[in-house]
């Protein structure tokens, strides 16, 4: 019975600042905004589509999706109601799209839209998106937590430059979640209650949720796990010996789940040294004078001992991997060559590439070169312990390296000014995890894309870290973009993964990172979901009497 | 006098006293084995060499000593409490002494300056005693602080009361020292030197307050002094002490007309008198008991103008008001203008409070003056930037009213000596060690206390300290402010005649300001006489102290003591004239000083002064 | 020292001025993207288009320029309207946040009760504790209690917050029972209202743990200085004259010493207010109270650059305003010092 | 009474200092860290990045008195070796922030002229926000400085003027006020009267005047910097990762402070035992340098 389980602490380590998705890409406020706003459908716990607010999630087989893969046709499900009482329409989804798509507005989820080309309302329930070209993945708008629902007649004032000003709207979106606002904190705590209008009686069982944000994961993991005054703690950051000394308070437990999130490192082919002039450093104009050999690449990867990673590092949160997509399964390509650590190959690798420790020192050489690498990362306590580790290992094998960590909103702040970003790559090899929306790497893989690599002309922005260029890849990528039949789109980004992974080692993934979450004992109905808000079934969530 | 008949018991008794001092150089002893008593209204003079233990005695008597770092070694401390009953206060508690002290026992300190606490005004620390000992309320104690004010005749009490320390000259602050101590009517008061820094009318008046409260409450006072005028005319007994013992006790016409020790002897040979110099135009050394094969001869000087103070004024803003603004200025020093010759003394004397040390500390540009002009050698010193200024001051040095205050108290002896040396480069290394020696056995320091410091002297040491420091770099004009007052008579003859020597060989000038009016006839070649921030008759000493002519300067030769106890001067001789106030509203236009020429170098204001 | 006064207030204009300037070319300069938090996952473009509708293409003098007109014109108007109900400010573009597109000034204002309540008790709690601490070893100086001070307080001093909060989080809410009286909240809870007695009851445990660690610290520091000053002042000549006139110890050390030892006691305290608005960073991070140093400390990591610089900027009048306070209290405590 | 000759004024502090038991304690077990860090490689020859995965989260034992880190890394010679960088960083930084506010400091109180403008330059300061401003500094100057001095020189040097152009403030304005009361005290004059320039005024009679709040500012300012360097380098903005430091073991272990509390307590012990031994060091020097306090 809605409401009948009074009160759920939830708490986030960091702190939502909006609850309007469009205007912030950050996962604090996509998933807080989840209890609230609802798209036309999700993803599930194992990335399959599920319809919300619409009826049934529209494919070329029930014929929502034409054949020629331009358009999409949603129906919304009846009576749908928005917190307010007011009906929900198709105009409201056509609304939402107008939202996201105008031009000065600045919208997060802008890349969502991009193929779009118009959306227009059928009637009262049903929506139809056409597409500028056939698009093979059409659930990119008004799926998933990134997309959801905006009430028009609340947000209508809000298109474009005004969309920032909208503060009260931005603050307490009327939504169609199990959720309303009644106090929002920016930065700090979100207190909601039951949507009296929630398309399901008899949820949430929840009458009123208590939303913190803030403090780091630790202390998160410890209200959760070990002074039992929060019930939910999301992303529990920590080395899995210190979760485990948590669980140990016996005051709830963790889950984990795994999606797409990779830890890998990124090898720089170009040269970044501080020597060159500024608008060649670190371009393709010079290539690295050590990692442009492919058997260097390799021999640093053989180095790494991937299992004792993950078991320093993430425990029952992480699993090596040899890929940069490690699921869904279709696309996840079964290489797993790098996972046993092969010292001895390694160094005869390094031998054969002419690296020798000619003085003696440790260090191996080539023509008065050291093999001496410069490895940054963003600040963290388990990176930092990998690049240890790393360190260590490389060491064994006459590779000196230089270690330096650098604060992450600097790391990944994208200041085209600051020599320290992950785009510049000022350094020779750099480790961060990245991951895709949704379920299909389409974009993910084509950051890849020759000249897509950030540089001075693009102010440095761009995805292509490791300014890889291979004119085969580039061929390739586009023929995925041509292909709408699953099974060749699998063998293609199989294919494209493994030319990045296995056979150049530009991209040397560590681990396939999971997502460990902790929730106490008395709450039930928590199903850990990497593909979408963690939170999206938040409406199910009850408690447990003990 | 109250009858002391022999059966009343002595208030307080001090019995083989010994008190000891921790130093690097290990313990000193400051006190060795003194034993006196003091009966109720009974004044007992202690006088004796400087730095023989008189301060500690009476500070130990307080059981204060302590707080100093030194220890009561041994010796019983006798305190005839109100209920007959006897008590050591060697042994008290603590707690016990807080009831004594302020209330049974008060005590006004040698050091004036440094006695107070400069971040209160004088009004609260005045009341704070009444409202503890006597119970009174704030309000209440305030307007009896007015009026203790009022007795140790601190002009415009209600606004003095506001002030704070700093804002007091020398002679105010001693007062007001004089009147804490006075505040709860102690049965025993002790007076260390409380009359060194008051000129002699207002001493006199002092004098009669302290005599008037013995008699009329029966009072016992503890009087520490070098001036053996003021012992005649004070003391029923008198206590001479000598490196820490006491040599020699008795009636005060037994001391002065046979004395027993050696000491003593020599103690009331080096008084020097009052009319001793009269005929005499030039000043000439003192003759030292003991010393064979003096030779005394006049000191001429020179006719040449060293300094030439012109229309100097001074003034000084008296805040109030919680926004601390200006309300009014005092008027310290109003129009003066004098000469000093090279090799001559120059004297000011003067009422207290009347400006005296302020002329001096605008001569040297300590204070800045509003309006004047001042030629040292010709050199215009109020044109003078802050580099000039300091070169210029290689040739003119202060010794300050209050050396304890103005000596630092984290440096030796030794270095503050050498440290007018070293700022100049005038020696160095041995040599400088070699005058700085020299100056310590000069002013009679022995050579030991030259890394002691300065809290670890007693006031007279002190004084030979700064006394050292200005001779220092041998400059051409030195303003001694106060400067031998802390001395008993024979270090004070021996500092004067070092002085004049000095003068004789090197042709040093001198701004002699003293309320000593025996001193002063004694060093000076020409005698300004100070009113209420004026000169009110300046000209040859011979001129001033044989034919006096301004009123006021007729007084104040009236009023010296006499250092003989038969010669007493009787309470009715005095004139208590109020004394105007030099504090003047924002808006006040003095009039400028006219002088009236009475005779070669002597000159009298025509204008009013006030008095 | 009323001139004194209102000069200092003029001068604080243009150095006000200047600080804002400064301010905003550090940040300027400094490395950063309020695109910082936006996953990976968001391509440049967009991220680029998100940039332009923050106003970030703008010239850096025009940014600077609206900022100031906006700070000191159109803020100041919405505080006449919300306190006399008026609508001058109607309208007109605000101070916004990058990070969640609301007006700066509002979030300040709800992050200001929690800030005063944990960090400003604990810089009183501090205090409080911290001058007897001072006093007394000073005047006890190395006695047992002086020696335990030092320890106490250099070892609060030295040992830091994110350590000693988390060390109380383990003992008083993780190892203490829950139903213990003992038993202390390890997280803040802002949206509580103290209505009642058994609220403010909750609030006081609430508050009881951040406020220990802050205290601890706070006190360490004053008491380290009143330690010292007093020792300057106890071998006085001044205080023999006030034992001399049969003051207890307690009216000698407490009023006359006391009195000759605030000014650098006051100097500290003076620059540690301000800090209290600024809040406490750390602190606040390990109890979550989520006050202004986790405001500044968030707006800073996302480069949230129009509250770091009104932030800043409050701090910075702040500090002017209690440094002047500071010197007009030396005047006071010190009639020696001249100012004109 | 012996005569001895006067001897030069610091050698008498020197000889005060000696007498003076705390601070001899202090400079006692300052020495046995300063040489414990400096000589500990030789004494525990552990390597402090040897890395052990055997050996990870060990407890104290024979082999590992100090127990071992989450890489099983010695924590007995990861604090040797991060008690050099501690040191060094926290005793320079103070020693520069304790110069720079104490000449600010006596500059504003003793000359009218500049006060005005060096403590608007204070406030200045105080207002700056000290994360960009410390970014601002690495973005500009890490490279110049590594270049010319070797990156770890370079970070040093840079870390130092970070945390002293930092933190002299406090310092500054406490020295202020005592020199502004100080100033106008009579010896003060009385030393002008007899020529003292300026800047020996400030030398012999106003610095060691107001050496007491200088004393504890300098104990505090240690302690402070010893914890922003670990800050800093959290920022990216300090030494290398693997270099150890106190405050970062500290960091590092308050995660596992329930299960292996030596971790937490022994950077801590080091961090309070230095700042208390400074602290006695500065006690003794203060009293010391005031000759009312003796015999104690
Ligand atoms: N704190 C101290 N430490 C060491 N010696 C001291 C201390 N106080 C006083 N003395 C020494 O004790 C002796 C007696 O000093 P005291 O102050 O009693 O002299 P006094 O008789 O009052 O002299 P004066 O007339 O010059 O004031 C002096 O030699 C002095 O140097
Ligand atoms: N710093 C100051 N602030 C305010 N008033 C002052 C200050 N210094 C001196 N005065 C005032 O100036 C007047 C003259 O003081 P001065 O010290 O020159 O007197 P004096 O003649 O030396 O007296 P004494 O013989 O008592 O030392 C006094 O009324 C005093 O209160
Ligand atoms: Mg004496
Ligand atoms: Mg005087």
């Amino acid at each position: 019975e809605r409401g009948s389980d009074g009160h759920v602490n939830i708490i986030y380590w960091q702190a939502p600042s909006i609850l309007n998705p469009y205007l912030s890409g950050g996962t604090k406020d996509i998933e807080s905004s989840s209890m609230i706003i609802e798209p036309l459908g999700r993803f599930d716990q194992d990335g399959a589509l599920v319809p919300f607010l619409a009826s049934e999630i529209p494919t070329v087989e029930n014929g929502g999706v034409s054949e020629d893969l331009t358009t999409i046709t949603w129906t919304l499900k009846e009576g749908l109601l928005w917190s307010d009482g007011t009906p929900l329409t198709s105009e409201d989804v056509v609304f939402t799209a107008e939202y996201c798509m105008h031009p000065e507005g600045g919208c997060a989820q802008l890349s969502k839209f991009d193929a779009v080309e118009s959306v227009e309302a059928i009637d009262d329930l049903t929506i139809q998106v056409n597409f500028k070209a056939p698009q093979p993945n059409p659930y990119l708008p008004f799926m998933g937590g990134q997309s959801p629902i905006l009430q028009k007649a609340q947000f209508a004032e809000c298109l474009g430059a005004a969309a920032s000003t909208c503060t009260e709207q931005n603050f307490n979106p009327i939504g169609t979640g199990p959720f309303v606002v009644d106090e929002f904190k920016p930065n700090d705590v979100i207190s909601m209650s039951a949507n009296p209008n929630y398309r399901d009686p008899a949820k949430p069982a929840f009458a009123t949720v208590t939303f913190k944000g803030g403090g780091d994961a630790a202390s998160a993991g410890r209200a959760v796990l070990e002074t039992g005054e929060f019930d939910y703690a999301w992303n529990l950051q920590l080395a899995p010996e210190v979760i485990e000394e948590m669980e140990k308070g016996g005051k709830g437990q963790t889950v984990a789940a795994f999606g797409t999130l990779v830890e890998r490192l990124e090898m720089n082919l170009t040269d970044p040294s501080s020597d060159l002039p500024a608008d060649i450093r670190a371009t393709r104009e010079a290539p690295h004078p050590i990692l442009s050999d492919v058997r260097v690449r390799k021999a640093l990867s053989m180095a790494i001992d991937r299992e004792l990673l993950v078991e320093i590092g993430y425990g029952q949160a992480g699993r090596p991997t040899c890929n940069l997509v490690p699921a869904p399964a279709r696309y996840a390509s079964p290489n797993t060559d790098c996972i046993g650590q092969d010292l001895e190959g390694a160094m005869a690798l390094l031998e054969e590439a002419g690296w020798t420790d000619t003085d003696g020192d440790g260090i191996r050489d080539k023509d008065g070169m050291k093999l001496s690498l410069l490895y940054q990362t963003s600040t963290n306590a388990v990176r930092q312990n990998f690049q240890d580790a790393i360190k260590a290992w490389w060491g064994m094998i006459g590779v000196e390296t230089e270690l330096r960590n650098i604060s992450g909103s600097v790391f990944f702040g994208g200041d085209a000014g600051s020599p320290d970003t992950f785009q510049k790559f000022y350094a020779d090899v750099e480790m961060y995890a990245n991951n895709f929306d949704g379920t299909d790497p389409q974009a993910y893989l084509s950051m890849y894309r020759c000249g897509n690599e950030p540089k001075p002309s693009s102010q440095w922005q761009g995805e292509n870290i490791n300014r890889f260029c291979d004119p085969e890849y580039d061929a390739l990528l586009d023929e995925l973009a041509k292909t709408g039949e699953l099974e060749k789109r699998g063998e293609i980004a199989i294919r494209l993964n493994e030319m990045l992974t296995k056979d150049t080692y530009t991209i040397v993934p560590l681990v396939d990172r999971g997502r460990v979450s902790a929730h106490s004992n008395t709450l039930g109905g928590v199903v850990l979901n990497t593909w979408d808000s963690e939170l999206w079934n938040v409406a199910d969530w009850y408690r447990i009497e003990e | 006098m109250l009858d002391t008949d022999g059966s009343a018991a002595p208030i307080a008794r001090i019995e083989n006293l010994r008190v000891s001092f921790e130093t690097k150089d290990g313990p000193v002893i400051g006190v060795e084995d003194v034993s006196f008593q003091i009966n109720p209204g009974e004044t007992v003079c202690v006088v004796g060499e400087s730095g023989s233990g008189k301060s500690v005695s009476s500070l130990s008597l307080m059981r204060l000593v302590e707080f100093g770092g030194g220890k009561i070694a041994g010796g019983r401390l006798i305190f005839d409490r109100k209920d007959g009953k006897e008590l050591d206060l060697a042994t008290a508690e603590q707690g016990l002494m807080r009831t004594i002290r302020g209330n049974e026992i008060g005590m006004i300190f040698q050091e004036p300056m440094t006695a107070l606490n400069p971040v209160f005004t004088i009004g609260r620390q005045l009341s704070e005693g009444l409202v503890l000992h006597k119970g009174m309320s704030r309000k209440q104690a305030m307007a009896r602080a007015v009026e203790l004010l009022r007795e140790v005749r601190i002009p415009e009490p209600e606004r003095r009361i506001k002030q704070y320390p700093h804002e007091l000259s020398g002679g105010m602050r001693q007062r007001v020292v004089i009147a804490m101590a006075l505040a709860c009517e102690p049965r025993l008061l002790i007076a260390d030197e409380p009359t060194t820094a008051l000129d002699v009318t207002i001493q006199a008046e002092i004098l009669a307050l302290m005599d008037r409260l013995k008699r009329e409450t029966g009072t016992a006072v503890m009087f520490i002094t070098h001036d053996m005028a003021v012992v005649a005319q004070m003391a029923d007994r008198v206590v001479v002490m000598f490196r820490g013992n006491k040599v020699e006790e008795g009636p005060v016409e037994q001391i002065f007309t046979a004395p027993q020790h050696d000491y003593t002897k020599a103690l009331l040979a080096a008084v020097p008198k009052l009319g001793e110099m009269t005929g005499k135009p030039l000043p000439e050394p003192m003759k030292l008991f003991g010393v064979d094969g003096q030779k005394i001869e006049p000191i001429p000087g020179t006719d040449e103008v060293l300094l030439s103070v012109k229309n100097l004024t001074t003034r000084f803003p008296v805040k109030g008001g919680v926004m601390r603004r200006t309300v009014a200025n005092v008027h310290a020093v109003e129009d003066v203008s004098f000469d000093i010759f090279k090799g001559q003394t120059l004297s000011l004397v003067g009422e207290s409070g009347c400006g005296k040390s302020t002329t001096g500390r605008s001569v040297l540009r300590l204070v800045e003056p509003q309006e004047g002009a001042i030629l040292l050698d010709n050199k215009d010193i109020m044109a003078l930037n802050d580099r000039d200024l300091r070169r210029a001051r290689l040739d003119m040095q202060m010794i300050f009213q209050d050396p304890f205050a103005s000596l630092n108290p984290q440096m030796q002896l030794s270095d503050q000596v050498a440290e007018p040396m070293r700022n100049f480069g005038t020696l160095k290394g041995r040599a400088m060690q070699e005058r700085v020696e020299m100056l310590f056995d000069r002013v009679e320091l022995p050579r030991s206390f030259m890394r002691r410091y300065p809290h670890e002297l007693s006031g007279g040491q002190r004084q030979r300290v700064a006394i050292a420091r200005a001779l220092a770099l041998n400059p051409k004009l030195i303003v001694a402010d106060e400067a031998v007052s802390a001395l008993d008579v024979s270090v004070q003859a021996q500092v004067v005649n070092l002085m004049m020597e000095l003068q004789a060989d090197l042709g040093l000038s001198f701004l002699f300001i003293s309320h000593d009016m025996a001193v002063v006839e004694r060093v000076s070649h020409r005698v300004g006489v100070m009113y209420l921030g004026r000169i009110v008759e300046i000209g040859s000493r011979q001129a001033v102290f044989e034919n006096p002519q301004h009123p006021y300067t007729k007084a104040l030769m009236k009023a010296v003591p006499i250092a003989d106890p038969t010669r007493r001067k009787s309470e009715h001789e005095l004139n208590f004239k109020p004394i105007p106030s030099p504090i003047h509203d924002l808006d006040y236009q003095p009039e400028p000083s006219v002088y009236e020429k009475v005779g070669e170098d002597h000159f009298v204001l025509t204008t009013d002064s006030g008095y | 020292m009323l001139t004194f006064t209102l000069r200092r207030l003029l001068i604080a204009i243009p150095t006000l001025l200047a600080s804002a300037i400064v301010i905003f070319a550090l940040l300027q300069l400094a490395p950063g993207d309020p695109m910082a938090n936006v996953p990976l996952t968001v391509p440049p473009e967009v991220k680029q288009k998100m940039r332009e509708a923050l106003g970030l293409g703008e010239p850096v003098h025009i940014q600077f320029w609206k900022w100031l007109v906006q700070f000191f014109w159109i803020e100041p108007q919405v505080l006449i309207d919300n306190i006399f109900g008026t609508s001058f400010a109607e309208g007109k573009l605000r101070v916004l946040s990058w990070q969640t597109r609301s007006p700066v000034m509002d979030i300040v204002m709800q992050r200001m009760p929690q800030t005063l309540w944990v960090v400003g008790t604990s810089y009183l709690v501090g205090i409080i504790i911290a001058l007897p601490i001072g006093i007394y070893s000073a005047y006890r100086q190395y006695s047992v209690f002086d020696q335990a001070g030092t320890f106490i307080s250099m070892v609060g001093y030295s040992v830091p917050t994110f350590f000693t909060g988390v060390l109380l989080i383990v003992i008083f809410s993780v190892n203490m029972p829950r139903e213990s009286f003992f038993w202390f909240p390890s997280i803040y809870d802002t949206t509580h209202q103290v209505d009642s007695w058994s609220a403010f009851g909750f609030q006081v445990r609430q508050m009881f743990l951040p406020v220990m660690v802050l205290a601890l610290y706070n006190a360490a520091q004053i008491s380290r200085f009143m330690r010292a000053s007093m020792l300057d002042n106890l071998n006085q000549d001044y205080v023999r004259t006030a034992r001399a006139k049969g003051l207890g110890e307690s009216i000698v050390v407490m009023v006359h010493v006391l009195r000759n030892s605030l000014i650098p006691v006051v100097t500290v305290i003076a620059l540690g207010v301000p800090q209290v608005f600024g809040g406490a960073i750390i602190t606040e991070q390990v109890f979550k109270v989520n006050g202004l140093g986790h405001l500044l400390i968030g707006a800073i990591e996302a480069n949230d650059l129009p509250m770091v610089q009104t932030l800043t900027f409050i701090f910075a009048v702040l500090i002017v305003l209690f440094n002047l306070i500071a010197d007009v209290l030396y005047g006071i405590l010190d009639p020696r010092i001249r100012y004109d | 009474m012996p005569s001895t000759p006067p001897r030069s004024q610091w050698h008498e502090v020197w000889t005060q200092f000696r007498q003076h038991k705390g601070a001899m304690m202090g400079g006692i077990v300052f020495l046995v860290i300063v040489l414990g860090v400096v000589l500990g490689p030789w004494l525990w020859p552990l390597d402090p990045a040897g890395i052990d995965f055997r050996a990870r989260n060990d407890g104290p034992s024979l082999a590992h008195p100090f127990g071992t880190d989450q890489l099983g890394r010695d924590m007995l010679a990861r604090m040797i070796d991060g008690g050099r960088v501690s040191l060094s960083v926290g005793i320079t930084a103070m020693l520069l922030a304790l110069v720079l506010g104490t000449l600010v400091g006596v500059l504003a109180g003793y000359f009218k002229r500049l006060d005005n403008a060096l403590m608007r330059l204070t406030d200045l300061f105080l207002a700056l926000p000290l994360l960009p401003l410390l970014l601002v500094m690495v973005l500009l100057f890490r490279e110049p400085l590594a270049k010319a001095f070797g990156i770890e020189t370079g970070i040093f040097i840079l870390m130092v003027t970070a945390i002293g152009i930092t933190s002299w403030m406090p310092t500054a304005r406490i020295v202020r006020g005592d020199v502004l009361a100080l100033k106008e005290r009579e010896f003060v004059l009385a030393a002008r009267s007899i020529g003292t320039t300026n800047t020996l005024m400030i030398a012999r009679h106003i610095l060691p005047n107001v050496i007491s709040p200088i004393v504890v500012s300098a104990t505090l300012g240690i302690a402070n910097a010893i914890i922003t360097e670990s800050a800093l380098s959290f920022l990216g903005l300090g030494f290398p990762p693997d270099f150890p430091t106190w405050g970062r073991l500290l960091f590092d272990a308050v995660d596992y402070m329930q299960q292996n509390p030596e971790r937490v307590v022994m950077p801590g012990i080091a961090i309070s035992l230095t700042v208390l031994s400074v602290n006695y060091l500065g006690d003794g020097l203060r009293d010391a340098l005031d000759p009312r306090i003796r015999g104690r």
